[in-house]
């Protein structure tokens, strides 16, 4: 039988003013099990805590019941000092009789009826609570960061920096990502290679990174502080400890015809190839696809001229097993396809691009060696129009993406800016619904681009591009002067959304962290836990969790990693003690709880047991990872036989508070 | 003030149309084939249904210069449907007593031989009740 | 296979050619075209007008007839098709027109879009397939340059026609391959040729359809499909080019080998 | 219609921890009043919330009982209150089946942001439980004083 | 008519036992007349011909007992189409071994329900033959009577889901079926009542029932190692029904437990000695998930993800899915 101390606070005037806390203590005086019951002004104050304390010390209290406020608001603080009086913290239950009572309530005698209720709901409950213990588990000091991009680079280079170990995992053969890609940077114009290039090497050097490129993870097995991951080294039929990057290979490699994906397929490289001259690790890859040695058997030059004799065209994936004890998803974007608005005719021209696209046709190390030429012909296009919102905030899921991508306003002021800089003979047009450019000085960039750059912004959208001979014809509004407006362009180039990374949807499968609809991982909470998953351990970086820019994709990443030093400083991990448990005597394993279980917190052994009937036998039974249990308590419902009980909620704790409200 | 009220309700209960989803891009009127001819575009259509100023768009005959090729339809990124908007604004008016646009005693003197009888019944749908 | 046929008011007047080879064809591929008993006219336009319940009830009879047979319903011309399509589109999923409809038509006999609506490009597309139509050619177009003119009604809306992408479609272009020629792609091919708006405005129709046919003949096209007697009359009319305009049927017809069986129907038809 | 004047429901309402208690707590804040008869028992999330609870809750005497959790998709344990629903719609069912008044059960979606929409919801709830009076259907005499 | 006999079945058998494939056999054993037929393991062929009966009174469904199944090798069981559900359903639960099993399926032509026939033919019947479509009844006092089988079948029989088998090693006789059943009508019949109809109904029912659990422990899907009713730390253990609430919170939980997981082989109210219809609440929760979420029929694969412990974001909410559900206000 417990012993329980009942403590009934009258918040000021805020509990007393509409419940009489005497006759509450009073009442929950004779409840079964109650030994002792006061009422205090403050019983949150010092120097109520000190009266718990001493009550528990003096009644021998085993259990208390705070009627107060939401335990929302003061469960942690009572919590405490049980467990300074020496109790087990979770001994503690609390009687919401201010937000759900006394405030709501206008008569004294309601309120004070039903606070009586809520109380022995209370003194019901903490008869059955048991002590709790919070599950402990150790903390690999390895974190790994899924994405090379410049979201991943960030994040793994500020948690080497703080003394842990750090694992990128890059499905492509370099790390860099999009921002590699890219141009001049907005909107201080630097250009994006000088600048990240330095953050690569920097990972590529670092004594505390190690980078697994062209390599994918494929399986994540345990949680937080404990991650079992199998990563994928794709086979590159180049040997990544011999190969110097001198790039001999890459030239003398007879399949020139393979499309450039770095240049988004507008020129071509060899079947061997490192991808840019930046590249970190600065090692070939064979493109299994297209290289003809590996197709035939045939050829081999490439294994003629490597002095370092890196090639080996018998290499095979390899899976190699590592433990984390945090993991960053850093995946990142693409642009969606232009598949489904052929009314701009991006299928049916060359000239009508991606603003992607026009990066790399503006790029020094692109296509074109950075002169702005029509893919088509190679000519200079001296009008050029830029058409905002392309796939972005559409309604109705079959085309397009209901949210704003919330970067094209400013790389499309970028690109206007830089070809009037550069080409002050070119005319360009910006077709626009809404110029969003909040951000430290981007408005006054978008100003720049009209005032000073003379770019013709449109208020208006786009609503056929017919390609006409050598012309484009655009056929648009002009909302502001109210009048359907036809624009013979040379080059069209289309701001297109932006998309999670395709590889972003199994991987969170893999990591049982949720996505919303449109795959972007979800965070913990919107506004005060941006950086991390809710799922304990998994942490986020850049764009896989929704559309940014470069500066905010850094923060974010450097929020990130402080999220995962946090959690790798410690050396233990403490577990809520709230969590599901089997009784494995009960226990059918027949798998309803496992199904239910939104975080694969359940497993199932066989083990062996002695029947009644003196005999042993093997059964399968459920058993719950308190450490990666969150405490939902939806197992307990799906189990028929009721083996699975929530500690803190049990089924008779919640059947003694309804009996109580009941009675 | 009831009465704009009640056009506006009758206009969005015949086309079922949510003006509000608009976000005044323009994408209609700017893909319009026949958006010269009219003196409300499409996209005026969509505006002026919302805000309720019905009059001036039944007192136009921008209407019957829709070629109900649902190009404003299937544009919209925002599943809009101007058509429909204009298609409920023209039977509003066609559908009083006395004002088809177009009269079955009118046609023969439009006809010519290679006509297709589609033409004619569509053209009668479209301009008279 | 049978299905159900609705022809139209204009392919037994003005475009009886477009039915008598589309028929022909139908049986050179195995299927037999079974016209609907007493059909009426489908009034070459949709009203998109929630409360328009009276004008789409030929329509609903002509689908309802195909239910009963457990027919596919098919058409040749545009305008019967996208009435048709877009009438059972609102039966499926507007239960108060579908209630409406139901209580004035035939109380005894609920309909509710069970019938598919086939045009009949989407035939030989999907039933027949056109590695058959190959196999069955035996005059290949080879080396004509065909722009394919899908005009609006074929493909929009889109989310009701469920026909082929409205912004980038091929079922033409497929069909041209199939046939042995060679498609011109253009870009004003999904745009609208004025229709019924000729009557009204004749230089509407005029601007609207040259921009077509400048385009198609920009992209190097010496002759366009359509499956629409109007759109096949605003581009002759008002175009003001002469680039040939024909029905898809005819080439299919020729390329099949039936045209001159056809032919003599056709002038005594025409005559 | 009965107006039972007088009548005072016994209600109990399940809530989960993250959304619904919190709604009922900013009620509060709010000072927004709903009928004392309502009772909230706290639960982690409205999976927790077993069929038994509910038909003890009957046995007991109570009159109604509410099932309140987060809005479908913004589940704290992101799928919790999906199970909640197929197991209400189909236990709710199946009270109807029994004859059970179908007014007496309720499953509604309480944001932590919807105080007024929990105050509102819980006068509405006591409303219609005391239109129907005391539950006679699925009662335990025993537990009658 | 059974077109399998009972002497091809211990043929079977036989041939099993002799080549060491089995050690064991689940057999329907008669009791003091051939109509009462009990569940039995036989060991040998000789047992069998002793006391193994294969005729129309054979409706106990063996996949239960596969769970507490224990020795060494092979057990034999004989599977009814409507039995293989069950199988598959506990195979899906990981209750048995499936290794440890070799199961033959057997055609059914429907079980007859001897409550019915004693009903028609009054006391003293003796024995029960089939013979074609007709039922041969012996009696003490009226000698034979003659009945037209179909219409003394059991009700699940009469309304027969499946005569198709969806798990066997092997297969005697043809395979049948999934038929198009009526099974609902009588829920749906039901639903069509009134409010106070429906409670008047079930109260009826209900309140004669005896606790004596009878329908537990016949019921595969009612499998668990310790109910929740026999348990005392539970919060609702009890015994024995002392109060209507009892009756409907035991067999609306019993229900509820075995909801997504009932396969509806109708034994619960095959072995009621009350005659309640207890497969009228299971078919209800059949119905529901039908018509809320989809058909499901459980048992139908192995491996498949019940309707309770699944979900789509565009579930009916309850206050609809009452209203769905068909019953009255």
């Amino acid at each position: 039988m417990q012993r329980i101390g009942v403590f009934v606070c009258w918040c000021g005037t805020n509990i007393a003013g509409t419940v009489d806390v005497v006759k509450v203590a009073q009442t929950l005086a004779n409840e079964p099990g109650v030994v002792f019951s006061a009422d205090y002004q403050y019983m949150c104050s010092q120097a109520g805590q000190d009266m718990i304390k001493e009550a528990v010390k003096k009644h021998k209290l085993t259990g208390l019941v705070i009627c107060s406020c939401s335990p929302r608001m003061h469960e942690a603080t009572f919590r405490k000092t049980a467990a300074a009086a020496g109790l087990n913290p979770y001994m503690v239950e609390i009687a919401n009789i201010r937000e759900q009572c006394s405030w709501v309530h206008k008569e004294m005698p309601i309120g004070t009826e039903k606070a009586i209720i809520l109380g022995k709901a209370a003194v019901a409950k903490v008869n059955l609570n048991a002590p709790l213990t919070p599950g402990e588990s150790p903390v690999t000091k390895r974190a790994l960061v899924i994405g090379g991009g410049i979201a991943g680079i960030q994040t793994a280079l500020d948690i080497a920096d703080a003394g842990f170990p750090v694992d990128i995992v890059e499905k492509l053969p370099t790390i860099g990502g999009k921002m590699a890609q890219l141009d001049k940077t907005f909107p201080t114009l630097d250009c994006a290679a000088c600048i990240l290039t330095p953050k690569m090497v920097d990972a590529g050097q670092h004594e505390k990174i190690r980078i697994f490129s062209y390599s994918e993870v494929t399986d994540i097995g345990g949680f937080v502080g404990n991650f079992h991951v199998t990563i994928k080294k794709k086979a590159r039929y180049v040997r990544e400890d011999l190969c110097t990057g001198c790039g001999l290979c890459t030239e003398k490699c007879p399949q020139k015809k393979v499309p450039n994906e770095f240049n988004l397929g507008m020129d071509t490289r060899r079947a061997i190839y490192i991808p840019f001259a930046q590249a970190v690790p600065k090692i070939a890859a064979i493109d299994e696809d297209y290289c003809t040695m590996l197709k035939t058997g045939k050829c081999g030059v490439c294994a003629k001229v490597c002095t370092a004799g890196a090639i080996d065209y018998k290499q095979q994936d390899e899976y190699i097993t590592v433990d984390y004890g945090a993991i960053v998803a850093a995946t990142g974007y693409n642009p969606i396809s232009m598949d489904k608005f052929d009314e701009f005719a991006y299928s049916q021209s060359k000239d009508v691009i991606t603003s992607l696209e026009f990066e790399r046709l503006t790029n020094a190390a692109g296509p074109t060696a950075g002169k702005l030429l029509r893919p088509s012909d190679g000519k200079h296009p001296h009008t050029i129009v830029f058409v905002q919102c392309v796939g972005s905030r559409c309604s109705g899921a079959d085309k397009g993406k209901e949210y704003c991508s919330k970067i094209c306003c400013m790389y499309t002021a970028k690109h206007a800016m830089l070809t009037r800089d550069k080409y002050p003979d070119t005319d360009v047009y910006v077709f626009y619904i809404d110029v969003r450019t909040p951000g430290k000085n981007f408005d006054e960039f978008y100003r720049r681009a009209v005032e000073e750059y003379g770019v013709h912004y449109i208020k208006g959208m786009v609503g056929k591009v017919t390609p006409d001979g050598d012309k484009l014809v655009v056929q648009a509004s002009d909302l502001l002067a109210g009048k359907q407006m036809k624009i013979d362009a040379d080059l069209v180039v289309l701001a297109a959304a932006i998309e999670p990374d395709k590889s972003a949807r199994p991987l969170a499968t893999l990591l049982t962290a949720s996505m919303d609809t449109n795959d972007f991982f979800t965070e913990a909470h919107p506004k005060l836990r941006p950086v991390e998953s809710p799922t304990a351990g998994v942490f986020l970086s850049g764009t896989c969790q929704g559309p940014k820019d470069i500066p905010e994709t850094v923060s974010q990443a450097g929020a990130a990693a402080s999220k995962v030093i946090g959690l790798l400083a410690k050396d233990k991990l403490m577990g809520n003690p709230c969590v599901a448990h089997s009784d494995e005597m009960m226990c059918n394993g027949c798998s309803s709880c496992e199904k239910v279980c939104p975080y694969g917190a359940i497993t199932y052994a066989d083990k062996e047991y002695r029947m009644p009937d003196r005999t042993t036998k093997v059964r399968r039974v459920a058993v719950v990872n308190e450490a990666v249990c969150q405490g939902c308590g939806c197992c307990t419902v799906a189990c028929p036989s009721g083996a699975m009980d929530l500690k803190g909620f049990a089924s008779a704790q919640i059947m003694a508070e309804v009996d109580a409200i009941c009675k | 003030m009831a009465e704009r009220n009640n056009m506006k309700e009758q206009i969005l209960r015949t086309s079922g149309v949510n003006p509000l989803k608009c976000m005044r891009c323009g994408k209609c009127s700017a893909t319009c084939p026949a958006y010269d001819e009219m003196e409300y575009h499409p996209h005026q259509f969509v505006y002026m249904v919302e805000t309720g100023d019905i009059e001036p768009l039944l007192n136009s005959e921008s209407f019957y210069k829709c070629l109900t090729c649902f190009a404003c339809v299937d544009r919209c990124p925002r599943s809009v449907e101007p058509a429909k908007l204009v298609e409920a604004a023209r039977l509003m008016v066609i559908r009083e007593q006395g004002k088809n646009r177009l009269k079955p005693d009118d046609i023969p003197a439009q006809l010519d031989e290679d006509m297709p009888q589609q033409l004619l019944v569509s053209a009668l749908r479209k301009y008279s009740k | 296979m049978k299905v159900s046929y609705f022809p139209g008011c204009t392919l037994k007047n003005k475009a009886k050619d477009l039915d008598t080879y589309a028929r022909r064809c139908a049986e050179v591929l195995g299927i037999t075209m079974e016209e609907i008993e007493n059909w009426q006219c489908c009034g070459g336009v949709f009203s998109t007008a929630k409360d328009e319940i009276a004008s789409k009830l030929s329509s609903v009879r002509a689908l309802a007839y195909a239910a009963e047979k457990e027919q596919i319903l098919v058409s040749v011309c545009s305008a019967c098709h996208n009435v048709l399509k877009q009438t059972n589109h609102a039966m499926q999923n507007d239960a108060d027109f579908a209630l409406r409809v139901n209580n004035y038509c035939a109380p005894d006999m609920a309909y509710h879009g069970e019938t598919q609506v086939m045009h009949y490009l989407e035939l030989l597309r999907d039933v027949v397939g056109f590695d058959k139509i190959r196999e069955k050619v035996v005059n290949p177009l080879t080396g004509k340059k065909i722009g394919a003119y899908y005009g609006c009604l074929l493909l929009r809306p889109g989310k009701t026609m469920q026909m082929d992408d409205v912004e980038n479609p091929r079922i033409m272009e497929d069909f041209i391959r199939a046939i042995g020629a060679e498609p011109v792609v253009y870009a004003m091919r999904n745009e609208c040729c004025g229709g019924y708006v000729t009557l009204e405005d004749k230089n509407l129709a005029a601007k609207t359809s040259a921009a077509v046919l400048d385009n198609a003949a920009a992209g190097g096209a010496e002759l366009l499909v359509t499956a629409c007697p109007l759109c096949r009359y605003n581009l002759v009319k008002n175009g003001g080019r002469d680039l040939p305009v024909v029905y898809f049927t005819e080439l299919l017809a020729e390329a099949l080998g039936v045209l001159d069986a056809t032919q003599g129907v056709k002038e005594e038809n025409n005559g | 219609m009965q107006v039972n004047e007088g009548f005072k429901p016994t209600i109990v309402a399940f809530c989960c921890n993250w959304c619904s208690y919190a709604g009922a707590d900013l009620a509060g804040n709010n000072r927004l009043n709903y009928p004392a008869e309502v009772k909230i028992i706290r639960v982690p999330c409205s999976c927790r919330v077993n069929p038994m609870f509910i038909l003890r809750a009957f046995q007991r005497g109570a009159d109604g009982v509410i099932i309140c959790g987060c809005h479908p998709g913004d589940c704290h344990y992101t799928s919790g209150n999906y199970y909640t629903r197929r197991r209400m719609s189909l236990l709710f069912s199946m009270l109807d089946y029994l004859g059970i008044e179908r007014e007496r059960t309720r499953l509604e979606w309480v944001s932590a942001a919807e105080g007024a929409k929990f105050a509102a919801t819980m006068n509405d709830f006591v409303e219609q439980v005391t239109k129907l009076g005391e539950n006679k259907r699925l009662e335990d005499l025993r537990c009658k004083q | 008519m059974q077109t399998v006999t009972k002497e091809m079945l211990i043929a079977k058998a036989a041939e099993l036992l002799d080549n060491g494939s089995v050690t064991r056999v689940f057999g329907w054993q008669k009791g003091e007349f051939d109509y009462d037929v009990t569940p039995a393991l036989f060991h040998s062929a000789a047992e069998m011909e002793k006391d193994f009966v294969w005729n129309d009174f054979c409706g106990a469904n063996f996949s239960k007992y596969l769970i507490k199944d224990k020795g060494e090798g092979k057990v034999l069981v004989f599977l009814k189409p409507c039995d293989t559900y069950s199988f598959n359903q506990l195979l899906t639960e990981h209750r048995f071994d499936r290794e440890k099993v070799y199961a033959v399926g057997i055609p059914c032509d429907g079980m007859a329900d001897i409550r019915l026939i004693k009903e028609e033919a009054g006391e003293g019947v003796t024995g029960v033959d089939t013979e074609g479509d007709e039922l041969v009844v012996h009696t003490l006092y009226d000698g034979d009577i003659r009945l037209n089988r179909g219409d003394f079948l059991a009700e699940r029989c009469k309304v027969c889901k499946s005569k198709k088998h969806v798990a066997y090693d092997e297969l005697m006789g043809d395979d049948g079926e999934i038929a198009d059943s009526a099974r609902f009508d009588e829920v749906a019949k039901l639903e069509a009542m009134s409010a106070d109809e429906r409670f008047a109904f079930w109260q009826n029912e209900l309140s004669r029932c005896i606790r004596c659990n009878a329908c537990r422990d016949v019921c595969p899907a009612c499998s668990c190692e310790k109910c929740v009713f026999g348990n005392p730390k539970s919060g609702v253990e009890n015994k024995a029904a002392s109060d209507s609430f009892e009756e409907k919170m035991f067999h609306i939980i019993r229900a509820f437990h075995v909801a997504g997981r009932c396969t509806d082989c109708g034994e619960c109210s095959r072995v009621c000695p009350q005659h309640i219809p207890l497969h009228l609440l299971n078919r209800k929760f059949i119905k529901d998930i039908d018509t809320f979420y989809g058909e499901y029929q459980a048992g139908a694969e192995v491996g498949s993800r019940a309707p309770l412990v699944d979900y789509t974001e565009g579930d009916i909410e309850p206050s609809k899915a009452v209203e769905r559900g068909g019953a009255n206000a």
